[in-house]
């Protein structure tokens, strides 16, 4: 039952790598990745297709402590700034978790 | 000119398949190949068709016609992306002059492949060392493209921005040669080809059935998605202006005949002409989107892609091909070898 | 009856993987074909029946005994959807009596195909323009479904609701159509047909690796994917009641026989017959699914998916198929001809 | 650091397309999809297999502004009662926008 | 706009038949099924690929009323204990609905 | 030794596939085949394997040779996992120690694959017999291992902890049994096997293009994966140590070792001889992650699947196969024949 923050960030799939690099690197301690994301945006609408696959976006979901969340958003600020996409924030309960 | 040529080209299965795919998407069927099986069509046609090459090029052997035709595929892809480049420029903002421009210096492995089925239909077999320019020229126009955007774009904006964001993400040639070099269809090309060079005959048996037998049939699925997808970019060249259309037909024609001219002072039988002049008119649409959305991300791949799949291609496909095998007929005619 | 048919009907490969995918999801075995993996081999069904189709279709030519069959195929698909509703709505809501009557009168291209392998693995080669058949009875089946469903729907509730949701989003006879006659495999059947009544015998040379050779393969494959898709749907069986599993064999083989009848009247030879009975005996799971989503969103489709897949598909590649082929054997001496 | 409104849009895939159609014409500026989303809901199970690939449905991501988020609402609502799927809204704070 | 819990889980894919039975014994009215998730967490990363797509997560969304949501988080608790994941709980508007 | 053994081995077009995957892999190239394409591959040479063995036991029947070397594979798929659980035992965890003992009992079926095209480029065709022994292996070194585990674990952490969890997820033998005797690749093989055994040459002319044909094609694509997949997976190998790479290497030599001598002891023709070596020599990467997943939760993939795939898989296709059959021909010289 503890109150933790949800980080949810939709970027090109061809930065994840750098991403999930970035949030080893700040220390998370677990995120979750979605791929095959299409979507629109201000670069205009982005979805896969045979060729152009490298314009599809993955969604990263990261639930953590509030500090670690600032931490994050701030790592990654640069690349969203640079290849697009968008990072939410929001409030949510951890109920169960391995530990 | 022979239109015989045009319709047997046109009444060719895998053309065909390609049209019914336009038609489909025209009439909004909800026929489609989902996701990731165009890719392994697409894979199949990289891995046969460098296979291939590597093996016919182990039977000729790299002799002078060969380094004389990949000297001057490096030229035209080196030539291409100039010219157009500077008749882009007067409409276009300097980034996407320089995406298109790449994009027309390259090359497309479909229209490739169809030219080489074209000209098995009549009994021909091209020259193996061809795939060898197919993979040769993919590359060079990006390289190119960049290298004229980061120019001309230095003279306009060099000042104003770039400071903050450059100093975190700076721009990286590394990148971009590792990009262009070393994408996934060169590569395969590449790959296939050596596999096919180191192998010969003996590799060729084994994978005959697979690599040659069920080709065209591949090569038909394949169409099919192409033409689901040309028909479905169609719609994206209303936003490109009235510019670029006519663009998208005339430059490959003109880059093929001076690809024709080409040929025929090294002196290259039809059959090879014929492709070279293919590798000249073609325009990339996998190569260049992977490379310019690292390299010139402002350029729009909306203006690009569409020019590329849903004109060039099939215009290349179904009169672009039959019409420079034409045009190399009557140049056999009139322009002299001068090597050889 | 000769039990020799049916036994060498089910040790033929294809339909032996169709009972180990059955075997396998009963055993609760992980075994599965990933999506869209099955879809490749759906399409590829497809495109390899319709291709070949055109191609015979082509030697022989739209003759008398083509227009004759062709217009029986219309007939019992006009005929079946219109008698099996009135006996399902005795028992069913209308809307679902409404689609299991598309259901039945609409077709199934595997259970075709199986017939197809079936005799030639006797030495027959049934007339190229079945295919034509297959891809003309998928659509009119639905259209008469949703008619009937629409004419006595309207009676009960016509007052009743309908009102304000029916003006924002009305029912559309367009909508129905577009998605009878052009859903993707009636499009990409009929399409690949006209490929190959246009480029007939070269074409076939062409393809016939892909679209002959590997074909039992690849139908082996799909029949092991739809044989653990269907085991899957037996369990859905136990919600439809006690009337409908005897239904999805009764029906179809009624079906069958009165396509055994009409065929012997218009003087079919046996291995036409046999296509012909099997298109008026299998049921479809794919077109009329999706047209029925739209036209009658009501109608639960976990009645009449598993009876169509988990039932009549595996009763007519299993016994159906060799049974119809014995009676019309004894037609043959029983019923006389009437056209020809 | 903007708060702003979540929109969450489960509905089948094939009505995907008009959903896009109506957060173009009320203007958002942005959205994601996810494809092939199975479940369960009023109608039973939807999961997808070779023929019936029509029973699955698709996850839209809106992020938005408040007042954006009720045109939305009101737009989606005809399709979501003829078609089915749910449409699910909370508070979350925008931290990343390329603009 | 009825106020109420959304309860995601991210757990093994090859759990996901357990939960589902256990979410229909507790009888909640819908949920949702995201194949495909790749990410890291205490038992180190977790991606599919050819052979060891036994690896590979997926995504449980469920939008239920409060009452419900505890029942779920017992019911899945013990598979998440034993096989690991997370669960995590929000506060959400039910916007629109089938019903 | 015949250094040209293993040169020919290497210029074998799927091998040579396979270093191409691997190359890609190191330099970081985009080359990817995107899920679930290779499932398909890896599904499709499991039933054409499967499949072709079955066609060629018939043709054998199962006589004392096939008993023999059957019974020799179930104790070799019992005694390896023991040993080697001894062994790993003074370095590793219990419950690592049983997953890698496990893992080095089962059995590789591409490994398997490539040994098969390895002889039939020689000319030699080994006993259909030896793909049921592929299948019969696979699982009962799983079973042990967990034995093993259950019995050392319980020794040491008995009291501590597996109280309160234990009795809601009780670890149950029967699952473990399914998991391990019906897994898919196990059930699909056996499947194939078994409707080979039933069709014989007659489902073998039907199948033959499909199944042989394009075998090699396939295989091709699918160790193309596999060297973008090996890789990617020797970073993994870091955090091993230094005690398990050699192991990776040297056990399965012994193991082949001692399946060559057991193979010339039951008087095995070589290329019989070789096939069960290599199944004594390779490791699982499919069958035993999925029975650990469930059984032994607790141990770790990252160390078995880098293991197998990385190291002892590139090991066995290039130089372990043509260094045992090179041992085999010592073998035959030194060693007697006990039975026949
Ligand atoms: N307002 C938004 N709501 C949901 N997704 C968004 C939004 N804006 C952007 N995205 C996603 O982020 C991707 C990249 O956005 P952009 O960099 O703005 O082109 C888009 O293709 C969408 O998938
Ligand atoms: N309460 C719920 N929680 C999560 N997803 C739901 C819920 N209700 C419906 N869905 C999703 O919406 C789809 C369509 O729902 P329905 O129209 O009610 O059949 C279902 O298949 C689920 O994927
Ligand atoms: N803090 C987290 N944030 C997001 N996803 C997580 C988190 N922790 C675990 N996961 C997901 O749950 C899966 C299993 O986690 P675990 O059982 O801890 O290994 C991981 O592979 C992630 O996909
Ligand atoms: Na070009
Ligand atoms: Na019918
Ligand atoms: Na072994």
């Amino acid at each position: 039952m503890k109150p933790v923050s949800k980080v949810e960030i939709i970027i090109d799939s061809l930065e994840v790598e750098s991403v999930v690099k970035l949030l080893d690197e700040v220390g998370v301690s677990g995120y979750s990745i979605i791929n095959n994301v299409n979507g629109k945006g201000s670069r205009g609408v982005r979805t896969g297709d045979v060729f152009t696959d490298l314009f599809q976006s993955s969604y990263i979901l990261v639930v953590c402590e509030e500090k670690m969340m600032h931490k994050i958003v701030e790592a990654i600020r640069p690349i969203i700034k640079k290849f697009g996409g968008i990072c939410i924030v929001s409030d949510v309960i951890m109920r169960i978790h391995r530990k | 000119m022979d239109f015989n040529l045009i319709v047997d080209n046109l009444l060719f299965p895998p053309v065909l398949f390609f049209f019914l795919g336009m038609i489909a998407s025209f009439c909004k069927s909800d026929l489609k190949i989902p996701d990731p099986l165009p890719k392994l069509f697409s894979l199949y046609l990289l891995l046969a068709i460098g296979f291939h090459g590597g093996v016919e090029l182990r039977k000729t052997g790299i002799n002078q016609e060969v380094v004389l035709a990949m000297s001057m595929a490096v030229v035209m892809s080196l030539v291409v992306p100039v010219y157009t480049f500077f008749i882009l420029k007067m409409k276009l903002a300097v980034y996407n002059a320089a995406a298109i421009a790449a994009t027309y210096g390259s090359v497309s492995a479909v229209t490739f492949i169809t030219a080489v089925t074209f000209l098995q239909n009549m009994g021909l077999e091209p020259g193996g060392y061809m795939v060898a320019g197919l993979a040769i020229m993919e590359s060079p126009a990006i390289v190119v493209g960049i290298l004229l955007a980061r120019i001309f774009a230095s003279d306009n904006n060099k000042k104003e921005k770039g400071s903050a964001e450059n100093e975190e993400h700076a721009f990286s040639w590394s990148a971009v040669f590792h990009e262009a070099l070393l994408n996934g269809s060169v590569l395969l090309i590449s790959g296939s080809l050596i596999i096919g060079l180191v192998t010969g005959e003996d590799g060729w048996d084994i994978l005959k059935p697979f690599t040659k037998d069920i080709f065209k049939g591949m090569l038909s699925f394949f169409l099919l998605d192409m033409g689901l997808l040309a028909a479905k970019k169609i719609g994206d060249l209303k936003s490109v202006g009235f510019f670029l259309p006519p663009f998208a037909i005339l430059v490959p024609v003109v880059n093929a005949c001076m690809g024709i001219v080409l040929a025929r002072f090294i002196g290259l039988k039809p059959e090879n002409a014929l492709m070279f002049s293919v590798l000249c008119a073609s325009a990339s649409y996998i190569a260049v989107p992977a490379a310019m959305r690292l390299s010139l991300p402002d350029a729009n791949p909306s203006l690009y892609v569409p020019m590329a799949l849903a004109i060039t291609f099939p215009f290349n496909i179904t009169i672009g091909i039959p019409l420079y095998y034409y045009l190399i007929s009557q140049a056999n005619v009139f322009i002299p070898v001068l090597w050889k």
